[in-house]
């Protein structure tokens, strides 16, 4: 009876339906489908993935660019800058653009961003990249403007790649929902079930292939799959792995993400080393991989190649039950309570199958004599647990995460993960403090050394954390356009670059 | 009287509501400061608690709860955290969605159970009878979000008959309209079935018979006329409860509808909007539950307010 | 509600009579065996299979069922870590059947409880209850269970006590209804000129006729409880792992349903067929308990011409 | 036109099962009758008798659990009903064969205008369309005598009193001068007054159109003053036929001899013993005002139930309140047991106000008196067994009897009224009629009580149960010397019962006295009225003088 409703219902519709439905986008016009709805549309908080994908470099552009390849700063809407002092850099800026609303980029403009962004009266994600630094701006003249600060700056320009320049006409102490910026595109409208992109005429760069891009969402990854895989879309930056399944349209790549379980090293038996190696060395690493495709890289460090500081050499550990199992006996001997009950601490949907890996390496765990017990949490609880100050109720617990660090440098991972003061952070040891300020302060190979040798440090002595995978996204992409994912992908998908096949 | 008897019902669901508010505003800010929810993970505790600060987060929550008493005397039902908004506007721009939704499912529910509880009564336990019987509970007891994606892979990658998902042309109703029914009208047909059994055993149709009047004007005339008050009553419960449905529907076919809206925020621990939902989704039961009132007047001469 | 009272399962003749019935109607019957397998399993299945349950297999992810090299208990294939579905099934048999079943029951006697009283009495908290009842009816209750899940953490007693709050409404308002029938009826005058007190008339004399109803909605809601358990799940506030219903295995499956089916097929048909049983049986206890319909299930035999 | 001898309608050996677990019931058994127009045949018989299924195949209504026509035929003016198929037989009913039912609540749809559904006759038979109906319904109406015909066609059937109800069914059924009309019961739930009305209509009509009437009744003095002929079922077979004032005046079959020996005559036998003067019950002023008007048409005002009753009940004595449905006699009783509270006035039960009990002293009194009420069944909680039903009164008041010694008191008092010992174990669904009485009774005995109040208690039995449970009380009131207050809407059982007689209307006692003088010579017009209205034998009228075509 139930199917019979349908036919009928289907009869009524169809006539009225099939027109709208069928109506293909003409050529210049694609589809992309997301995984969630942006909650807003704020250029400040462009390093949110879905409203980064939709902002970045397409309505509003970054003063500079990283290179996915060498994780270098290139040339946005910044041409050339140079470190005048350790706390001070002054940028050339790019002649001829002009906002979308018609104000000119200048100068001013720049100021008024980066005030707007440091001011405090509305929340602004991206700022956090900054730390605490203090900011002052002040233009030269009307092309070139002077960035002082109170600390030093060693990598200001990677910094200034989250720094994204809107139009003054802006309001100054209210986020926004219609950005105005520099890009190729403008928006065109944002509804609860879409936004529209329109491409922007007075664009100082060459004119993109694309004419008119629209987003929308659906939290269902096989859903997704299938509105690319039926045209109803033509590009969707995340799958699940269990979805790709078409090497035609299917694209993986690294997607600077990089998952691991946070040991708190606060509390016996995981205060003990030999307990914390005994849990990196009982996973089945090649097994465990399975979960997230053939792709997926070991990881021996909490960021990826490419990324400065990187240390290539570091070998993850490998699965080693019998190893892991001395390793236990050994401390049950020097009188640690290897039996405590050790909390296993997951988030719903953190990454595709987490909850599957965190029971599987609860299961694992459990193999080697381990006493652990996986509890799942929702965001909000798990922050709690993520960040300063951890719940004081907290027992010895590990911590599942991920980070994602594609701005370049491991000084957007050390200091949070290892410091004492770092937010993440489970111990304290002011020597090392003392290691990772230098490195901090370094420039050039130096620093690159010096965070190699923090990487080591971690995982050969301390372990302190358990690196799991370098992740691998999959996107699946319509026949008709031309493009491939890279390492930016999960922060922006600048419509500029993706062609169109005909 | 009957003014008087809404006046009544309205004073009471007034005071349900103002309950459910306060109930829901303590219970919501029982899940803890959503502050590091709004902000990037590697921020500052500082910056955190600057947003608390900003948004008032920061306050004891009795003070909190009468901030938001007294906004509500002047309409203010305050800001989306999420969306930076009215929170009411953006429940009220969500809530047409689910009500297009919900009517027709409703609608269609109520008319085929109708029909074919009424077939199905009108010969107990004939082939139709029972298979209808079968069908309508196998719909009634199918989990909805499994049957809908399903139902995807079949019509829309399949068969590709069907749009996967989204809203626009008549077609992208059917497979939401077809799930959110599932349910309803599986429920529907067995009451109608019941009732239209135990009404066409009533005297009356006897008199009927001894009139010899027609067997379907019988049927559709007086035995389905006096089954319909208890179907009322479920259909309005089914109705009130399809809200839940409504969220699994809205959240596999990106329908932008408030149920959807409504788990977002408050797994967003958006607490205006989700505030804001609540207040919209309850009034707009109370409305359906005065109506029911009014229809059983309509419908059966003996009730009086 | 239609009016259910089964026949009085007192005497052994009754019990007889029933089994009787139930081997007229074919699909109860196939109803009843069933769940009484399932009953079984829930019982003694753990035992066999249930550390196998747990047992990681990465080897064989998503194993195709049907497939027997892996033994018997892979029959109905492998899930994502590659544990035996089958023994998942019985083991998700217990958590599933476990939390309906004390939901169901805490609703039904708290409900029930709260109905008579709020039906005996004309007093204030009679009205309370009543109001109560609104909040709830009025408060999507999937919202409610997530809010209060997030409040209290989604373990498995609150996921009960959720559930349990959001289907007591039915309980209350069915079992107050069938309260003010019944006061007016003679045999409770008769009880109050003897003497008897409230307690007496109300827990002697009325429960008893409430309760076959409440037992019958009872039924139906188990299937209630079973989806609405499921969507929780789906949602990602169900019961969380290692612990896992069938809710939770369809709700995991769900993702591969169109590269291996058969993960959320199995416990998405075990959800099926259970409630389907459920509805079965609560729809043939609707025939037995209606004397106009009773004779449909027994054997007519025509005198010799 | 006079009755003519041709039959219309002829029944031959119908033999009707009704289907059910096992074998089948035998519910009518081999009954043949005929009936031509212009007659009136009587069926007489008490309820289980098959006569009511007798008639139902004629119209083809036999409800669940199925009827089975085992054999026999049915001749309906040379047509055999028997072989038509459901067409045939819409054509026939309704246009040709009519009927009418006991309770008319029930048997009219509530949700439809009394003037739609008696529209639907027509427009069944295709005998008129839309607004020229109307006319012809409102003449309907007014036929039958419903006043303001005009505007009462749009009332719905709760909008109208017991007796009108039965005129709109009597208008639907003559609606198109059908040949046949069944009357099932027509007056059963009617007041006296009420009934003889109806009849009066019923034999007009007949007269008017020359149909035959077929009436089925339990009730004697309705079938002596309606029959031509009668036939007497007992146990689905036809015990007696013939001219009715010969099966009246001298019965053959011997069922028929007990049911005419029911028939109540005053015999001084069974009243009770000269009275001592000691008064048990003093009741004074007694009134109870309900507020009306919680409908939105209705304006508040007051309605008086019980309106300033006073009268004495001495030990010993049985004092019979008599009046019609809404006269307020079951408000007094409820009052006296203390169910409702009175507005004003007091009644003294062994000196002590009944109204200002309570605590203990109520329970007390609750024990002292004690009632029963006319469904017995309806009064038993049908989930209670007889001996819990009977002992619940032992349970209330733990000082009456200790838990030992319930059992053996539960089979003396089911001896005492007449039952087995072995009933104790059944449920109340399992009894007849007659014998949920003798339960009730008996449940009412259990806590030794001085005073009975009998609310209707033997209205809803068949006459010769009527009797026999009457005999019952009378019979304890000798040997436990018991005071009644016996409630009842029918005077001559109470004649032969009752030492006293109030009658009430309208919530006042019209008029009290000894019972016979009351029979004797009634002084208030009301009790004359309600005398008259128990109808006269049809061979005792004078003939009614035949109508020409």
């Amino acid at each position: 009876m139930g199917n019979k409703s349908v036919r009928v219902i289907a009869g009524a519709m169809v006539v009225a339906g099939w027109a709208g439905y069928a109506a293909a986008q003409n050529a210049s016009e694609i589809k992309i489908v997301l995984p969630e709805q942006p909650a807003n549309l704020e250029p400040c908080g462009t390093i949110i993935t879905n409203v980064g994908q939709i902002l970045s470099r397409n309505v509003v552009e970054p003063l500079t660019i990283i290179d996915p390849k060498s994780g270098q700063p290139t040339s946005g809407l910044a041409t050339e800058w140079k470190q005048t002092d350790p706390n001070t850099w002054q940028l050339k800026l790019r002649e001829g653009v002009k906002f979308q609303d018609g104000a000119a980029f200048n100068a001013e403009a720049v100021k008024f961003s980066i005030e707007r962004m440091t001011g405090g009266k509305l929340t602004c994600s991206n700022i956090a990249k900054f730390g605490n630094a203090k900011l002052t701006v002040t233009p030269i003249d009307d092309l070139t403007v002077e960035i002082k600060s109170d600390t030093p700056q060693p990598i200001l320009p990677t910094l200034l790649s989250v720094v994204m320049i809107v139009s003054p006409n802006t309001p100054a102490d209210k986020a926004v929902n219609d950005p105005v910026g520099t890009g190729p595109f403008k928006l065109s409208s944002f509804t609860p079930q879409t936004v529209v992109l329109e491409a922007f005429d007075g664009y100082w760069g060459e004119k993109p292939a694309i004419a008119r891009a629209s987003y929308v969402w659906r939290p269902e990854s096989s859903i997704r799959a299938a509105m690319v895989e039926t045209g109803e879309a033509d590009l969707t930056p995340s799958i699940a792995i269990q979805d790709a399944t078409n090497p035609e349209t299917d694209f993986a790549y690294l997607n600077s993400e990089t998952t691991a379980i946070r040991i708190d090293a606060g509390f016996a038996p995981l205060d003990d080393v030999r307990i914390r190696k005994a849990l990196n060395l009982a996973i089945d690493w090649d097994g465990l991989a399975q979960l997230f495709g053939e792709d997926v890289q070991r990881a021996s460090q909490m960021v990826v190649t490419g990324i400065n500081g990187h240390d290539d050499k570091l070998a993850p550990w490998a699965f080693d039950a019998e190893k892991a199992r001395a390793l236990i006996a050994e401390a049950k001997a020097a009188g640690v309570p290897v039996d405590t009950e050790i909390e296993l601490i997951g988030r719903n949907g953190i990454y595709p199958n987490g909850t599957e890996a965190m029971e599987a390496m609860m299961a694992m765990w459990q193999d080697v004599g381990l006493n652990v017990k996986l509890t799942m949490l929702d965001v909000n609880d798990w922050l709690r647990y993520l960040q300063k100050p951890f719940p004081e109720s907290r027992g010895p617990n590990l911590l599942q995460m991920m980070h994602d660090n594609n701005k370049g440098d491991a000084a957007f991972t050390v200091p949070i993960f290892y410091t004492s003061g770092g937010s993440y952070s489970t111990f304290n040891d002011a020597a090392f403090d003392k290691e990772i300020a230098d490195a901090m302060a370094a420039t050039g190979e130096d620093r690159t050394a010096k965070f190699k040798a923090i990487f080591a440090k971690v995982h050969d002595e301390l372990a302190v954390d358990i690196p799991m995978f370098h992740m691998i996204g999959y996107t699946r992409v319509g026949s008709r356009l031309e493009w491939k994912p890279d390492i930016t992908t999960n922060s922006e998908i600048p419509l500029a670059n993706i062609g169109l096949k005909d | 009287m009957m003014l008087g008897y809404i006046g009544r019902r309205a004073y009471h669901s007034v005071i349900s509501v103002i309950g459910l508010l306060t109930l829901v505003f303590f219970l919501t800010r029982l899940t803890g400061d959503p502050s590091a929810l709004y902000l990037p993970l590697d921020s500052s505790l500082e910056a955190r608690q600057a947003f608390a600060r900003l948004n008032g987060l920061d306050q004891p929550i009795y003070v909190q709860f009468f901030q938001y008493l007294h906004n509500l005397l002047s309409l203010d039902f305050g800001q989306s955290l999420r969306q930076n908004r009215s929170a009411i506007e953006v429940a009220l721009e969500a809530f047409p969605a689910t009500l297009k939704l919900a009517v027709v499912a409703m609608t269609l529910s109520i008319a085929l159970a109708i029909v074919v509880g009424a077939l199905a009564a009108a010969r107990p336990g004939s082939l139709f009878d029972r298979i209808a019987g079968l069908v309508s509970l196998a719909g009634a007891s199918t989990p909805d979000f499994w049957i809908a994606i399903v139902g995807i892979l079949v019509f829309a990658v399949g068969l590709g008959v069907l749009p996967t998902s989204g809203t626009g042309s008549g077609l992208h109703w059917i497979m939401p309209i077809f799930v959110l029914m599932l349910r309803p009208f599986g429920l529907l047909v067995q009451v109608v079935r019941g009732t239209m059994i135990s009404a066409l055993a009533s005297p009356f149709i006897k008199t009927a018979h001894a009139k010899g009047m027609k067997r379907r004007k019988i049927i559709f005339g007086h035995a389905l006329r006096n089954s319909l008050l208890p179907v009322i009553t479920v259909a309005g419960d089914l109705a009130t409860g399809l809200i839940n449905g409504a969220v699994v529907v809205e959240t596999i076919f990106g329908w932008p509808g408030i149920g959807k809206l409504m788990i977002d925020s408050i797994i967003q621990r958006d607490f205006a909007v989700v505030q804001s939902t609540i207040l919209v989704t309850a009034i707009a039961i109370f409305i359906v539950n005065i109506a029911i009132d009014l229809l059983y007047a309509v419908l059966d001469p003996r009730i009086r307010y | 509600m239609t009016e259910l009272a089964l026949p009085s399962v007192k005497s052994p003749g009754a019990l007889r009579q029933l089994a009787i019935y139930l081997t007229r109607d074919k699909l109860a019957l196939c109803a009843a065996v069933f769940l009484l397998v399932l009953i079984v399993c829930v019982l003694v299945g753990p035992l066999f299979v249930g550390e196998l349950a747990g047992k990681l297999g990465l080897r064989q992810r998503n194993l195709p069922p049907f497939a027997l090299e892996h033994g018997f208990i892979y029959i109905l294939g492998a899930d994502t870590l590659g544990r035996p579905i089958l023994a998942r099934l019985i083991v998700g048999a217990q958590n599933t059947l476990g939390i309906a079943a004390a939901a169901v029951f805490c609703s039904m006697a708290v409900g029930g409880t709260l109905g008579l009283a709020a039906g005996y009495s004309e007093r204030w908290y009679s009205h309370v209850i009543l109001r109560l009842a609104d909040v709830v009816m009025s408060f999507p209750s999937l919202l409610l269970a997530l809010i209060v899940l997030y409040t209290l953490g989604p373990s498995m007693t609150n996921l009960v006590i959720v559930l349990a709050i959001t289907r007591m409404p039915i309980f209350i308002r069915t079992a107050r209804a069938e309260v003010l029938e019944l006061r007016e009826r003679m045999f409770v005058s008769a009880a109050r000129s003897m003497g008897a007190g409230s307690g007496r008339i109300l827990f002697r004399h009325i429960a008893p006729l409430v309760l076959p109803t409440l037992v019958t909605i009872a039924a139906i809601d188990f299937a209630t409880v079973i989806l609405a358990e499921s969507s929780l799940s789906f949602l990602g506030l169900g019961i969380q792992p290692p612990d896992f219903t069938w809710g939770a295995m369809v709700a995991n499956g769900r993702g591969y349903l169109k590269t291996a089916w058969w993960i959320a097929f199995w416990p998405g048909l075990a959800i099926l067929l259970t409630t389907l049983s459920l509805n079965i049986l609560a729809s043939w206890a609707r025939t037995v308990a209606d004397p106009l319909q009773r004779w449909r299930l027994q054997s007519l035999r025509k005198a010799p011409r | 036109m006079t009755a003519s001898d041709k039959p219309i309608l002829r029944i031959d050996g119908l033999t009707v099962d009704f289907l059910s677990e096992g074998d089948p019931v035998r519910a009518v058994d081999n009954v043949s009758f005929d009936v031509c127009p212009g007659e009136t045949l009587v069926i007489l018989g008490e309820s289980g008798s098959g006569k009511s299924v007798s008639t139902g195949t004629v119209m083809g209504l036999i409800d669940c659990p199925p009827g089975d026509i085992v054999s026999g035929t049915l001749v309906f003016d040379g047509t055999d009903l028997s072989r038509l198929d459901n067409e045939g037989r819409r054509e026939l009913n309704g246009r040709r064969i009519a009927m009418i039912f006991q309770d008319p609540l029930a048997y009219l749809n509530p949700v439809y205008t009394v003037g739609r559904q008696i529209a639907e006759v027509f427009e069944s038979h295709g005998a008129g369309e839309g607004g020229a109906m109307r006319g012809r319904v409102v003449r309907l109406l007014e036929r039958v005598g419903i006043p303001e015909a005009e505007t009462r066609v749009d009332y719905y059937p709760h909008q109208f009193s017991g007796g009108q109800r039965q005129r709109v069914m009597i208008a639907m059924a003559i609606a198109l001068e059908p040949d046949i009309l069944i009357a099932d019961e027509p007056t059963t739930a009617l007041d006296v007054s009420v009934q003889a009305q109806i009849l009066d209509l019923l034999r007009d009509l007949q007269r008017e159109t020359g149909m035959a009437l077929i009436m089925i009744t339990h009730d004697l003095e309705v079938a002596a003053a309606m029959a031509d002929r009668i036939i007497v079922m007992n146990a689905g077979k036809v015990v007696e036929s013939g001219r009715a004032e010969d099966v009246f005046t001298n019965p053959r079959h011997s069922y028929t001899r007990r049911l005419m020996s029911a028939v109540p005559h005053g015999d001084p036998k069974k009243r009770s013993r000269p009275v001592e003067q000691e008064v048990l019950l003093q009741v004074a002023d007694l009134s109870k005002h309900y507020k009306l008007g919680s409908g939105p048409f209705a304006p508040k005002r007051e309605f008086k139930a019980v309106d300033d009753v006073s009268f004495t009940l001495r030990r010993g004595e049985t004092v019979g309140i008599v009046g019609e449905s809404g006269s307020g006699k079951s408000s007094i009783a409820r009052m006296l047991l203390r169910l409702n509270e009175p507005t004003s006035g007091s009644a003294l039960f062994a000196g002590e106000d009944i109204f200002k009990l309570e605590g203990r002293a109520l329970n007390g009194f609750r024990r002292k008196v004690q009632m029963v009420f006319q469904d017995p069944f309806g009064s038993m909680n049908p989930r209670m067994n007889v001996r819990s039903i009977i002992s619940e009164p032992w349970a209330i008041h733990r000082d009456i009897l200790p838990r030992q010694r319930w059992n053996e008191r539960v089979v003396e008092l089911l001896e005492l009224v007449g039952l087995k010992p072995e009933h104790a174990e059944r449920y109340p669904h399992q009894f007849s009629g007659g014998q949920r009485q003798r339960i009730a009774i008996a449940r009412a005995l259990a806590s030794e009580p001085e005073l009975i109040v009998c609310d209707e208690a033997v209205s809803a039995l068949d006459v010769s149960i009527q009797m026999q449970v009457i005999e019952l009380l009378a019979d304890l009131r000798q040997r436990l010397g018991l005071s009644y207050i016996f409630i009842t809407h029918d005077l001559p059982i109470v004649r032969q019962f009752a030492d006293r007689i109030l009658v009430m209307q309208r919530g006042k006692i019209v008029e009290e006295g000894e019972t016979e003088a009351l029979f004797v010579s009634p002084r208030h017009e009301y009790t004359r009225a309600l005398l008259n209205a128990v109808p006269q034998p049809k061979w005792l009228q004078r003939d009614p003088t035949p109508l020409a075509g």
